[in-house]
């Protein structure tokens, strides 16, 4: 369980309602509004993209929307950054393969 | 800045170091290798060295890697990282779509 | 170090190219940068290696470059230039456009080039990404384009190897004379010997050749261009359009360079920085969704701005003068000196080795420009 | 073009900024503040622990409360804090493009205050772009932002005060600190938040970097190294760790990128961190009317970056006609002794980078064990002004202050009524227990002191038996008789422990105090408690 139950100083983190969301097909949940790095995270998911020249797996770096290694395909758009774009309700999220999907 | 530098070759042959194959630039996936090959080719300053081996150039826009370039660049060079030339940074400080550009300007 | 044959003032594209052929041909060469290498147009122009569109006096050298330099020379310098073969498109919405378009065709079927004007159909052909808002263009299937900055650095990479002193940091501010004859340069700080000096130094040339008494209209502005974040391969073609609003192409990278001028960059406020303006780019992206609508999603992650010398009729001075012996001449390229920059390099050698370049650069005389009328 | 235009445009809504808009704002300026978060107070909303300095400088307060803070003030104020508006760009004639959502907007402002803050250094070793190496601001991000461990079992590169910090945070979430590791051969952050970890157990290795890391797909673990004087990795030092997620801390750059973009003239200051714009002493750049504050103009403390803020907002209501001379020349007195006090001391602005300091500045010795291991050696306590005698122990209940560096930090004394605790006016002095004064355990100073260095020792409690009444921030809170084991500076167990009271009063700010009863020569050795409900901390 990644999710932080009991915080000493933060207490309980307020999170919006749970949805549903589709990752490279399949459909995980997390809360709305919170980043989609951190609903990835949630359930797991380490791996964001995959390089263009050496293939090589990437993820959360800065986690704050400035290195860009955390890009994935949201909704169709490549390198959207998912540490700093909200999770919606349905939202498609796939692993970019160097800038497009898996071909 | 601009300090007047002679850039004549000297014929001495490029060394390779263990660690060369570490990635610098992430985004561009340049190794430190690559970066110290440029500056053998005679690149002295970032700009240089972004525009010949891309380090710096990609998504982030160096914001990562720039100072590791800056040292690496320093230490081939014998310099202090501040004598290395900086290249500016030109907006957009983050990536903005064209629609979003071309929409600027178009309405109230 | 000895002495040098011939010192070229400013590092950019020309002077690198410049030194690079005349390292080859053994002469001793030392070229003097006040910034970096490649700092002024060479970095910051959209690449493009065309010979349509271009004035009929140029032409010839441009078909001399893509004929006989450009296919070879990422070889030749040992760095791949991103150099691409693959034709240039000017595009256009209206009848006005395309008589305009037609217009080119014309001088440049003239001057022996390959040129033609294609139909809507014949355009989403060869780039299926273009607006259905376009009705026809031009097409040059022999134009292309390169990678502007690394051609820069790999002339220079070459020219240092092949024993070119570059000194950067060094601002050239006068032309020394001893008797009557060029004897070298003097910058902020020190002298530099030669017999023999070459002004490409863009702008910069025509202060200093006043130096020496010779002046050649030419005017500095500020043009933008901007790059977007990489995209897979989507078309080969080096773009432009009849009504000059942007052009562009996509980089090896993926990433796609367009420029763009709005017309009020005759009025800049600031003539010494190259601060980009808050109304360019968005001008800029409008222009091109006008005929890739379907890049509006693309993210830019860059704007810049660069000057460009722009002589009094729009095409470079490559030039020895008369009566400055020793004194040769290669700025005002007007901002599109890029696409024949090898050509300028090995002409120039050639017109400092031999007297005689492999074409005549006689129309590009520094004493052409007269009053009109 | 007409665009909107305001009398002051801050860029960046961190400390700096927030204090830069407060001042401008109370002095009658109309204001607007943009950040290209979702949450304005920059790093103070991920900084859960209580700030050092005085009472002017917000300290024992948590970071994040501070933000709160400072956002209540400037809204009440009237600035607009624009939020998720990123700044793209700084054109001639201070003007800036701004995007917000879908849309740019350009804003003109007569003065412009840039209070971008800082971003992370980043360390390249073998394995570094494996996901599962994140930056310490990263791991701050996701834990006490969005509530989500970065990891299980974690290193952490870095002993700075970042590396120190976020190490602990990360025990508070409930993550796994395996080890804190270095390559300077001594501790860089603050001895206080080392001994938070050690005790706890964390070990420090000094001396060592990354050698590698490694995994198919993500990070699986880590063999460090040791590194000698030059730097050079010393063969056959190797150890593997098995990790999850590697946290780097080492150290800030000034985010200078906007201010570069300006045109004014920038300097590379190793001491300030890196690029920063040349300021005059109001925090003016080379081009009039543009200001930079916080830790883009040099990398300090949060505390720091708000008297920064301040100042300049002072100045620039002075230039704007907003504030009287005598005014703005009081404030800027005020506000510039209050930034010297925190620029004080062995981490202060002389001191910078320096490792070689033997003695604090009234010249006791600094503990070696402290800087190479990061806790405080036995033997070495009773050397110290807050360490009173074993006979007055013998007395009764006593505060016994384990701060042996010259800090700037007082909240201990302001908060013992009966006088027991003097730090004086030189705020980086170490505090003095004053053992004839009548210490009655509240635990104020034990809640107050935000490098939890403070114990109430009671070695007058029964035969045999001691109490030591600790700092305790995590939960689940253990319960009133429950049993375990004391832990000491080193985190090594030393002895059995029972709970006999627990205190969580509002006043102490989430700062638990729990009394443990040990054996008497555990007194001054039991630092933690650990449950022997706990199967790991």
């Amino acid at each position: 369980m990644m999710r932080i139950e009991e915080h000493p100083i933060l207490k309980s983190f307020n999170k919006g309602n749970l949805v549903t969301f589709e990752f490279d097909g399949k459909s995980l949940m997390g809360y709305q509004g919170e980043p989609i790095a951190v609903a990835l995270k949630a359930n797991g998911v380490m791996i964001h993209r995959f390089t263009s020249k050496h293939q090589e797996p990437r993820g959360v770096f800065c986690a704050i929307g400035r290195c860009t290694d955390c890009v994935m395909i949201v909704d169709g758009k490549p390198n959207v950054r998912t540490c700093v774009t909200s999770l919606a309700e349905g939202m498609k999220v796939e692993t970019q393969y160097g800038l497009t999907k898996k071909e | 800045m601009n300090k007047i530098t002679d850039r004549t070759f000297t014929g001495e042959e490029f060394v390779s170091h263990r660690d060369d194959s570490v990635i610098i630039c992430r985004c561009e996936e340049i190794s430190k290798g690559e970066i110290r090959r440029a500056v053998y080719d005679g690149m002295r300053t970032m700009s240089e060295v972004k525009r010949y081996v891309r380090a710096g150039m990609g998504l982030c826009q160096g914001q990562t890697c720039s100072r590791l370039v800056k040292n690496i660049i320093a230490k081939e060079l014998g310099l202090k990282p501040g004598e290395v030339e900086i290249p500016t940074p030109r907006s957009p400080a983050r990536p903005v779509s064209m629609e979003i550009y071309a929409n600027d300007g178009m309405k109230k | 170090m000895s002495k040098p044959d011939v010192i070229i003032v400013g590092g950019g594209v020309i002077s690198c190219a410049i030194a690079y052929y005349l390292a080859k041909a053994k002469v001793k060469v030392m070229v003097l940068e006040k910034e970096e290498i490649g700092d002024g147009g060479s970095s910051r122009n959209g690449g493009g290696v065309r010979q349509s569109a271009r004035d009929p006096r140029e032409i010839p050298i441009a078909m001399y470059a893509i004929n006989n330099l450009w296919p070879t020379l990422s070889e030749e310098l040992g760095v791949d230039i991103e150099y691409h073969k693959k034709g240039n498109l000017r595009l256009g919405k209206t009848e006005e456009h395309l008589r305009v378009l037609q217009h080119n065709v014309n001088l440049g079927l003239k001057a022996g080039l390959e040129l033609k004007m294609v139909s809507s159909a014949e355009i989403h052909e060869l780039n299926p990404y273009v607006s259905e808002e376009v009705i026809g263009a031009s097409y040059c299937p022999t134009d292309g384009h390169a990678n502007p900055m690394k051609t820069t650095l790999a002339f220079y990479k070459r020219a240092r190897e092949l024993g070119t002193q570059f000194i950067t940091g060094e601002t050239v501010k006068s032309v020394i004379l001893k008797k009557g004859k060029v004897a070298g340069v003097k910058t902020k700080e020190n002298t530099y010997e030669a017999p023999l000096v070459i002004l490409a130094a863009g702008m910069d040339s025509r202060v200093i050749a006043n130096s020496v008494g010779i002046d050649i209209p030419m005017q500095k502005i500020l043009l933008e261009a901007l790059i977007t974040e990489a995209q897979p391969i989507m078309f080969p073609q080096m773009l432009g359009t009849a009504a000059a609003d942007f052009y562009g192409h996509q980089t090896d990278h993926g990433s796609f360079v367009f420029g763009g001028s709005t017309s009020l960059e005759n009025y800049v406020s600031d003539v010494e920085g190259r601060e980009t303006k808050s109304i360019t780019a968005p001008y800029i992206c409008r222009a091109i969704l006008g005929y890739f609508p379907c890049l509006s999603k693309v993210n830019i992650i860059r704007t810049w701005a660069g000057f460009i010398d722009e002589s009094a009729d729009h095409v470079p001075v490559l030039s020895k003068v008369d009566e400055v012996p020793g004194l040769v001449l290669t700025c005002g390229f007007s901002g599109h000196g890029f696409g024949i920059s090898p050509a300028i390099g090995l002409l120039i050698s050639e017109l400092i080795i031999k007297d005689k370049p492999s074409l005549s650069l006689e129309a590009f005389k520094y004493d052409r420009f007269k009053p009109k009328g | 073009m007409l665009m909107k235009r305001y009398e002051l445009i801050v860029i960046g809504a961190g400390p700096a900024g927030l204090c830069a808009a407060i001042e401008a704002a109370a002095n009658g300026m109309q204001v607007v503040v943009y950040d290209e978060n979702s949450r304005p107070g920059g790093q103070l909303f991920k900084q859960i622990h209580k700030f050092f300095g005085s009472k002017e400088h917000k300290a024992k307060e948590r970071g994040f409360r501070i933000g709160e803070k400072l956002l209540d003030e400037a809204r009440e104020l009237g600035v607009e804090v624009v939020l998720n508006a990123t700044v793209m760009g700084v054109f001639e004639n201070k003007e800036i493009t701004v995007m917000i959502e879908d849309r740019v907007e350009h804003i003109k402002g007569n003065e412009i205050i840039i209070a971008t803050g800082a971003s992370e250094n980043m360390l390249p070793f073998p394995g570094w772009t494996l996901p599962g190496v994140i930056g310490a601001g990263a791991a701050q991000t996701m834990m006490n932002l969005h509530g989500i461990k970065p990891g299980n079992k974690i290193l952490m590169v870095g002993s700075g005060n970042v590396g120190l910090v976020v190490g602990f945070q990360l025990i508070q979430a409930g993550c796994r600190l395996e080890a804190i590791i270095d390559a300077s051969p001594r501790v860089g952050g603050y001895g206080v938040h080392a001994s938070k970890l050690a005790r706890l157990g964390v070990p420090f290795y000094m001396s060592n970097t990354v050698k590698e890391a490694y995994g198919e797909g993500s990070v699986k673990g880590v063999s460090i190294v040791e590194v000698d004087k030059n730097w050079q990795q010393v063969a056959g030092s190797e150890k593997t760790f098995e990790v999850d997620t590697i946290c780097i801390a080492v150290g800030l750059s000034p985010m200078s990128q906007l201010a570069k973009m300006t045109g004014c003239i920038m300097e590379d200051s190793p001491a300030k961190g890196g690029l920063v714009p040349v300021c005059n002493e109001y925090g003016e750049t080379s081009i009039p009317g543009i200001y930079a504050a916080g830790d883009v103009s040099g990398i300090e403390e949060a505390s720091s970056a708000m008297l920064k803020g301040r100042i300049a907002g002072s100045a620039i209501s002075y230039n704007q006609g907003y504030l009287e001379e005598n005014i703005f020349k009081e404030n800027q007195a005020k506000y510039r002794s209050s930034l010297e006090q925190l620029r004080e001391g062995m981490f202060g602005h002389k001191n910078k980078g320096r490792t070689d300091l033997l003695n604090t500045e009234e010249g006791f010795e600094i503990s070696l064990n402290l800087l190479e291991n990061g806790f405080l050696a036995d033997v070495e306590i009773a050397h110290y002004p807050g360490v009173v005698s074993q006979e007055r122990r013998k007395q009764g209940i006593v505060p016994v202050i384990e701060c042996t560096q010259n800090i700037p930090c007082n909240p201990c004394q302001d908060a013992c009524e009966k006088g027991c605790i003097k730090v004086g006016q030189v705020i980086t002095n170490l505090p003095i227990i004053d053992g004839t004064a009548k210490c009655t355990g509240c635990g104020m100073c034990v809640a107050a002191c935000s490098g939890q260095a403070i114990f109430l020792v009671n070695e007058d409690y029964a035969p045999g038996y001691a109490t030591v009444g600790l700092p305790y921030e995590f939960r689940p809170l253990p319960q009133i008789g429950d049993k375990g084991i004391a832990l000491d500076r080193s985190g090594k167990a030393v002895g059995e422990a029972e709970v006999i009271s627990i205190k969580s009063a509002k006043a102490l700010d989430e700062t638990a105090i729990l009394t443990i009863k040990v054996s008497e020569d555990l007194s001054m050795k039991a630092r933690f408690f650990k449950s022997s409900k706990e199967v790991s901390l």
